[in-house]
C-alpha cells in the first residue's frame, strides 16, 4: 500500500472496502467457488458503479479517477480486492480497457469500452500459450481475402468461458521466451485483435484450477475470421501497447497479491497470539516469533516494491517496466513464502477446507505464476538491460 | 509362544503356505497398476478398507494371521522366522491392505494394548482384530493439544464401574471407518500436566460419540474429527492404569517412530529414475532444455537421494545403539523441510498452465495435488518445530527452553497462560 | 542560537561561504577516483583521519564549523538554513571525512554529550571537536555484553572526586584514532541490569587504557578492543546522573538509527545499472549467457532495489509519525538477510577463478573480500536476531519472549546464568 | 562419516588424528599461512609415511590400504584433515596417483607413481581453466615430430608453484561446460599427458586466495614439447579416466569438507551453551536452537550423502558419478550455509582474525566452488541422465 494517499483516495478504498463487506468477503467468494462464473450476482455492474473498470479510461470515453492518476486509485482497489479474495475479472476488464482507451477504433470504443466501463460487458486478456507463458506464436493471424484468419491456442485466460469479447495477440510479443538462450522466433511485430467471443471458429474451454476464487479456462481459434476493423493499433505494430498491456497487468496483479498477503499474515500473526501450547501462546516462542518477523518483512518490502512499481508504471519512466518485473518477481516468490509459511504457523487446522488460509494459498501461488513467473521476470530483466544472452 | 510345544517343521510349514495361498489368495497383477490416483475420496477408501478385512479373514481363517501373537488371543504363538517363511511366501499376492490402519492398527494401538490393557479384555478384542473384524483408530489429538501432546483436555470422570468422557478430538486418521479408538483423557487435573492423563478404549458406535470427517484442502477426507457427549466406557476398557497415560504415550510415540522408520531402514538402493514426475511436468510445459529449471530438478532429485541416504544413516545408528534415540527426529525434519521445497519446484517448473487443468485428463492435478500436501509433513506427526526442539535439547544438549507448563497442577497452567506476560 | 541578535543577510552569508571555499578549500575532481579499495589498512584510515583534521581546523578558523551549534560551545548560533546554504555552497569542495567518526564523533556521541554533560565540560571539550583536535569513539560493546547491551560488566567504583573503571571494551570503531571515548560502565550491581549503569567520557590517553586495533577476518583493523585497568576520571567527566546510564544509552541508540536511517530516506531513484560488480565477475568468468547466473543477477538487483524502496517506505513511515519506530528495524534486518544472500551470489557467479588472484591486479580480491564482509551487516549494530524480537514484540505485538534478567540484581543473573535449567 | 568401520580403519583414523594432533593442527596451519608451501617440514613425507598417498595405488606398485578398500580408507584420512583443515596437495596427489596407478606406463610408475606413494614430490592435477570451471581446451596438444606441443593456461592448480609433476588434460573432457545449452566443443577425445614442471615453456604463478590453508596458482604451457611417453592412457582415449579421477577427487573433497563442517559446527554448539546473553546461554533461545538444529541436520544429512558417495566410487557402481555429483553439489551447498550460518551464532567474536572460524569459512567455501560448484553439478547430473538439452 502507497503510504501516501489523498483523502478521495481514502474514501475510494473506504468505498471498496464496504462494498467489499457487503457482498463478496471470503465467505461468499467459497461459496462461488463451484459455479461457472464464481462471481455474486451483478457483481460486474455493482462493481463497474464503483469505476473498477473506468480508471484507466479518460474522460472523454467515460472513464475516469478520484485522484488523476488512475492506476495509482486502481492499485488501491487491487488491494482491497486481494485482502478479500475477490473474485472476476477485474485485471483483464482493465487490461482491455487501457488497450482501447489507448488504440482502440472509434467503433470498438463505442460498443465495447463503453460496455466495459459499464460492466455490461466480459472482456478478457488472451496473450498466453496453453503452457502459461509467452509463447511464440501461440495464435498466428494469416492475412485473407477482406481481414484476417486467426489459428492457436491460447491458456491461462481468465472468465474464458464467460467472455463476450477477446483481446487477441497474434505473433509473438517482444518479451523473451523462458528459455533465455532460445533467441529464435521472438522478431518483433505482433498484432492485437479485439475478437466477439462469438465468432465462428472460436471455442472456450472451462477448466478446474488451484485458485478456487477465480476462473480460468483456454480459448482456441480455428480459421477465426476477422475484419481490419478488429484490429487494435496498427498491424505488426502491437509492440509497445502489449508491453504497456503487461505492465498494467503485473502492477494489478502485485497489488492484489500484497493484500491478499497482509490479510492471511494479520490471520496468522492474530492466532499465534491467541493460540496457547506448553502454557504461553505460540506468538512467545523465539521459533515462532522469527517466523512472523521473517514474513511481517516480506509484506513490508512487498509493499515497498509495489508501490515503487505502481508509481513508475504511473508516471510511464523509461524503467517501468522493469520495475514491474522486479516486483512481480520478488512479490511473486514472497506470496508462496509467506502461503506457505503461514500454515506453518496455523499448524493442522490450516489444513481444513473450512479454514481460509488455503483460499490464500491457492490464490497467492495462481497469481505468482500468472503473467509470468519469478524466474520470467528475472531472465527480462537481464534482457530489458541489454545483457547479451552471449557473453 | 509356549516354548514346550514342538514347532512345525520349517520346510513342511513353507510348503503349506505355498498351497494355501495359491488356493486362497489372488496373485498381484505384475504391472502393479493398482498405484492409488493422488486424491483419496471417501468412496475409494471405503471399497478398499472392506476389501482388506475379507482378505484379512481369510487369512485368518487359514491360521495365517497373527502368526508371532500369543494363542491366547487368537494368534499362532510361532517365532518370528515362520512370518518372515510366510510373507516371503505371500510375496506375490494381493495381500490385506488396510491403508494407514496397516500402522494405526496393527503396528501402533494393538501393540500397545497388548502391553498395558487387562488380560480379560485382550482376551476378547484382539482375536476379532486378527480375523480383520476390529479397525483401531487414535483419538489423540485436540484442536488445543497439537505439538503439546500432554495438553489435552477431553475429561474422563470416574462414575461407578465406569468413565465419563467429554471433550473433543481431531486428526483421527481414517476414524470413520474404525470400530474402536484409543483415546487419551486428562482424569486429574489438579497435578502436572504429564501425571493425569489416562488412555480408554472407545467403542467407535458408543453413544455420545460423533465421529466426523473433516474435508483436507485437497478435500481429501482422510482425517475425522470427534465429538464425546457423556461417553461411557467400563473401567475394563482402560488401558494402563489411571493417571499414568503419559507412560502409555510414551510407548505409543516409540512405536510411531519405529512404523514411521521401517520405510526407511532398508539399505540405499541407487539414485533411481531422475525425478519422474517433476521431469515429466518440465517435459509437458515445454522447459525441460531450460538450464533454470534442470537446475530445479537436479536439486529435488538430490534432495530425495539425500533423504533416503539420511534414511539408512539413521537406520545405522540406532542399530549400532550408540547414539541417542533422539536422531529420527533428523529424517523428519529433512523431510519437513525439504517436502514443502520439492513441492514447490513442482509449481515454479509446470507453471501457469498446470495450475489449471481439465479435470477430465487423469493426472492433470497432480502438481496441484502435491502442491497442496507440500506443507503436511511439516507438521503432521511432529512439526518441524517440534524436531528442532528435539533435536536441539536431546540430541544436540543445548540448554532447555524454560517451560512454564511442566511443574505446575494443569489448571493452574490454563489460567497462567491466558494472562502471559513473559515474566520470570 | 540566541534571537536577539540580528542574523547575517543569507545572500551575503552565501556569498561571503563561496568567496571563502573558494579561497581556502580545493575543489572535487570532477570523476571522483577517490572512491575507497575494499581493504582500508591501518595506514591508510590513518592518512584519511589526518587529512580530514586538517580540513576541519580550516573549517573552524573560517567561521564554518559548528554553524548551528551554541556560541557558548564555539558554534557560530545560526538557524539550520544557513548550515544548509553552506553546504550547498560546499557541494563541489573536498570537506572533511572522518570516515566512520562522522556519524560515531558527529552524529552520535557529541550530541548525547550536548544533552547529558555537564555545561563546565562542554565548554572546555566542544570547541576542540569544532575545531577537529578532539575525536570521539564509543566504549559500549563488551566481550560478554553484545546484543545484551545493558549487561555490561566493566566496573566504575567512586573514589573521592574521581571514579575508577576496569574492564574491557571491544568493537569500538577506529578507536586506535580516537582522542576520547563514550565508555558505559556498571556502577551498582545489586539492582536490576538497567538500573546500575553510567557513562563516562574518557580520554583515550588516560593512564590504564590500553587501546589495541583487532584485525578483522578481512585483515582490516576497523575496531579495537580496550582494556580498562585502574582508568581513573573526574566525576566532572560523568555523562548523565549516576546509574541513569540507560536513559543515556536510549538517546543514544535514537541517534545511532537516525544516522544509520539517513542514507535510506532519499526518494528512491530508479534501479539503475544491474549490479554492476556481479555483470563484472560473471563477464570474467564467461558466465554472463548462463540462464542460471542470470537469475541470481537479476535476484540480487532485485533484492537491492527493494531494499531502497524498503528505505523510502520506512522513512515516509516515520515521517508520518503514524506507526511504531521499531519499524526502522525492518530496514537493518532486510539488509542482514540480504547482505549474505548477495555475497555468495557473487562467490557462486564467479566461481572457483575468483577465489583464487593475483595480487598484483587492483580489486581481483573484490568478490572474496564481498564475501568476507557479507554476514557484518547480519551482526554489528543489532543482529538479525535482535531485529526479528523487536519487530515480532513492538512492531507486531507478539508476546513477550520470557525474560531472566532484567527483574532481578544483575549479581544475581550472573549467578543464576550458570546454572540454568529452564525451569519456572 | 561413514558408520560402519573397521577395527582397522579406527585405527587408521586415531593415527592420522594423533599425526595431525602433533603436528598440523589449525593453529599450525594458520602460522603457515604466509609461507610458500602452507606445509610443515616435511608434511609430504611424513604423511606418505601414514599411507595418504598410497591407499588408491595397489600393493604391486608399492601402495595399499588396511581395508582393501582405498577409497572408502582414505576418506576417513580426508574427514579428519578437514576438521583440523589440513594443508597440502591431499587430492591431487592421490587423483594423480590414481591415474598412474591404472594408466600410466611402467617409466612413470617407477619414476613418477613411486615417489608420489613415498611422498618424495609433489604432483598435481592440471584440468580446469583460469576461471576455475572446465571449459573446453584450456590447454590443447597439437601433434608434432616426435612427440606433441602443449598450449593453454590452466587454473586453480593446487600447489601450481611447488608440484614437481602435472598431469594435464589436453583438449576437452567430456564434462558439460557450464552453460549447458552450450554443446559446441564438447566433443570427446581428452588426452593426458604427465609433464615435469620443469619443461621448457611451462610457468607458473603463485596467486592469492581465499582459502588460507592451501595453495592455488596457474600453470601455462606455451608450445611445451612433450615426447609419446609423457602421455597417460590412451590419446584421445582418456575421458573415462578423467570421469574416474573426478569421482576420486569429489569424494575427497566432500569428505574433507564434511570434517571441517562437523568441527566447526561443534565449536559453535559448545560457544552457544558457554555464552551468556539476557541471563541465559544463548544455546537455550529457540532463535539460536533452531539455527544449530538446522545446521546439524545439514552435517548429518551431508555424512550421509558422503557415505553414499564414498561407497559408490569405491564399488565403481555405474550411477558412481551421479551420486558423486550429488554430494558434492548438497554438501557444496551446505558447507556454506553452515560456515555462514556459525557466524551468525559466534557473532562478533567470527569476524575476528585470530577466531578460527573464518579459517574454515574460506576453505569451506573454496572446496564448494573447487572441482564443479553445486550449479556444475547438478548440470552434470541432468546431463547423466541424457535429459535432452534441447526438448
Amino acid at each position: 500500500m502507497d503510504l501516501e494517499r489523498t483523502n478521495d483516495q481514502e474514501l475510494l478504498r473506504d468505498t471498496a472496502v464496504k462494498f467489499i463487506k457487503e457482498t463478496g468477503d471470503p465467505v461468499t467468494v467459497r461459496a462461488l467457488s463451484t459455479t461457472t462464473t464464481g462471481m455474486p450476482e451483478k457483481y460486474l455492474q455493482r462493481t463497474a458503479d464503483l469505476g473498477w473498470y473506468a480508471m484507466l479510461v479518460p474522460e472523454a470515453f467515460g472513464g475516469g479517477s478520484v485522484s488523476g492518476e488512475g492506476l495509482r486509485d486502481l492499485a488501491i482497489v487491487a488491494e482491497e480486492r486481494g485482502r478479500a479474495l475477490q473474485p472476476g475479472p477485474f485485471v483483464p476488464m482493465n487490461v482491455v480497457a487501457t488497450a482501447l482507451a489507448r488504440r482502440g477504433t472509434d467503433a470498438q470504443r463505442d460498443e465495447v469500452l463503453a460496455s466495459i466501463v459499464a460492466g455490461e460487458t466480459l472482456a478478457t486478456w488472451a496473450v498466453v500459450g496453453t503452457s502459461g507463458v509467452w509463447e511464440p506464436g501461440a495464435v498466428r493471424a494469416t492475412a485473407t481475402e477482406g481481414g484476417f484468419l486467426l489459428s492457436g491456442t491460447c491458456g491461462a485466460v481468465q472468465d474464458a468461458v464467460c467472455a463476450e469479447w477477446l483481446l487477441v495477440t497474434a505473433g509473438t510479443p517482444v518479451w523473451p521466451a523462458r528459455v533465455s538462450a532460445s533467441t529464435a522466433g521472438m522478431s518483433g511485430g505482433p498484432t492485437q485483435f479485439l475478437v466477439p467471443a462469438s465468432a465462428t471458429g472460436v471455442e472456450a474451454t472451462a477448466l478446474e484450477g488451484l485458485d478456487l476464487t477465480q476462473r480460468f479456462g483456454t480459448v482456441s481459434f480455428r480459421d477465426v475470421f476477422v475484419p481490419p476493423s478488429s484490429v487494435v493499433g496498427e498491424v505488426g505494430g502491437a509492440a509497445e501497447d502489449v508491453e504497456h498491456q503487461l505492465q498494467i497487468a503485473l502492477v494489478l496483479s502485485v497489488s492484489e497479491a500484497i493484500g491478499a498477503m497482509d490479510a492471511l499474515f494479520e490471520m496468522t500473526r492474530t492466532y499465534s497470539i491467541d493460540r496457547i501450547a506448553f502454557g504461553r501462546p505460540i506468538g512467545s516462542f523465539q521459533g515462532v516469533k522469527y517466523q512472523l518477523a521473517d514474513m511481517s518483512l516480506a509484506v513490508q518490502a512487498g509493499m515497498a516494491i509495489a508501490t515503487a512499481a505502481t508509481r513508475a508504471v504511473q508516471a510511464g519512466q523509461p524503467d517501468a517496466g522493469e520495475v514491474a518485473s522486479m516486483a512481480k518477481a520478488w512479490v511473486g516468490d514472497a506470496a508462496i513464502d509467506i502461503a506457505q509459511g503461514c500454515f506453518q504457523v496455523f499448524g493442522g487446522i490450516g489444513f481444513t477446507w473450512e479454514h481460509d488460509s488455503h483460499l490464500y494459498l491457492r490464490r497467492l501461488t495462481m497469481g505468482s505464476v500468472l503473467f509470468g513467473s519469478p524466474d520470467w521476470h528475472r531472465e527480462r530483466i537481464c534482457q530489458l538491460h541489454d545483457i547479451e544472452v552471449r557473453s | 509362544m509356549n516354548t514346550t510345544e514342538t514347532l512345525p517343521d520349517m520346510n513342511i510349514y513353507r510348503e503349506n503356505a505355498r498351497r494355501w495361498l495359491a488356493e486362497h489368495m489372488d496373485q498381484r497383477p505384475s504391472s502393479d497398476a493398482s498405484a492409488e490416483s493422488g486424491l483419496a475420496t471417501e468412496e475409494f477408501l471405503k471399497k478398499k478398507i472392506a476389501t482388506a478385512r475379507a482378505l484379512q479373514r481369510k487369512l485368518f481363517d487359514g491360521g495365517y494371521s497373527g502368526i508371532t501373537w500369543a494363542k491366547e488371543y487368537g494368534g499362532q504363538g510361532l517365532p518370528l522366522e515362520y512370518d518372515v517363511a510366510f510373507l516371503e511366501a505371500a510375496e506375490h499376492y494381493v495381500m490385506p491392505d488396510f491403508d494407514t490402519f496397516n500402522s494405526t492398527t496393527f503396528d501402533v494401538c494393538v501393540p500397545v494394548m497388548l502391553e498395558h490393557s487387562s488380560p480379560e479384555f485382550l482376551r476378547s478384542f484382539i482375536p476379532k482384530v486378527l480375523a480383520g473384524e476390529l479397525l483401531v483408530c487414535q483419538f489423540f489429538s485436540e484442536p488445543s493439544a497439537g505439538s503439546d501432546l500432554a495438553g489435552v483436555r477431553t475429561r474422563a470422570t470416574r462414575d461407578g464401574d465406569q468413565w465419563v468422557i467429554n471433550g473433543q478430538k481431531i486428526w483421527s486418521t481414517l476414524a470413520q471407518f474404525a470400530d474402536w479408538g484409543m483415546c487419551l483423557t486428562r482424569t486429574n487435573w489438579d497435578v502436572p500436566k504429564h501425571r493425569g492423563l489416562t488412555w480408554f478404549a472407545v467403542p467407535c458406535d458408543s453413544a455420545g460419540l460423533t465421529i466426523r470427517p473433516i474435508r483436507q484442502i485437497t478435500g481429501s477426507p482422510h482425517f475425522c474429527e470427534d465429538f464425546f457427549d457423556d461417553v461411557a466406557v467400563p473401567d475394563g476398557y482402560r488401558i494402563g492404569e489411571v493417571n499414568n497415560g503419559w507412560t502409555v504415550t510414551q510407548s505409543m510415540l516409540v512405536r510411531e517412530r519405529g512404523a514411521a522408520r521401517s520405510a526407511d531402514t532398508m539399505s540405499p538402493t541407487g539414485p533411481g529414475d531422475l525425478v519422474p514426475d517433476l521431469v515429466a511436468a518440465a517435459r509437458k510445459a515445454g522447459q525441460l532444455a531450460d538450464p533454470v529449471v534442470r537446475q530445479k530438478l537436479a536439486r529435488a532429485h538430490t534432495n530425495d537421494y539425500v533423504s533416503r541416504a539420511l534414511g539408512f544413516r539413521i537406520a545405522q545408528m540406532t542399530a549400532q545403539g550408540d547414539l541417542n534415540t533422539g536422531v529420527a527426529a533428523y529424517g523428519k525434519l529433512f523431510k519437513g523441510v525439504y517436502t514443502p521445497i520439492r513441492a514447490r519446484i513442482g509449481v515454479e517448473i509446470a507453471g501457469a498452465g498446470a495450475m489449471t487443468w481439465d479435470p477430465a485428463t487423469p493426472g492433470a492435478d497432480a502438481t496441484a495435488l502435491a502442491y497442496l500436501n507440500g506443507r503436511l509433513i511439516s507438521i503432521a506427526g511432529g512439526t518441524n518445530e517440534m524436531q528442532r526442539n528435539g533435536i536441539g535439547e536431546r540430541v544436540l544438549g543445548l540448554p532447555r527452553e524454560p517451560s512454564f507448563d511442566t511443574s505446575k497442577p494443569f489448571n493452574e497452567v490454563l489460567l497462567d497462560s491466558a494472562h502471559w506476560n513473559g515474566k520470570d
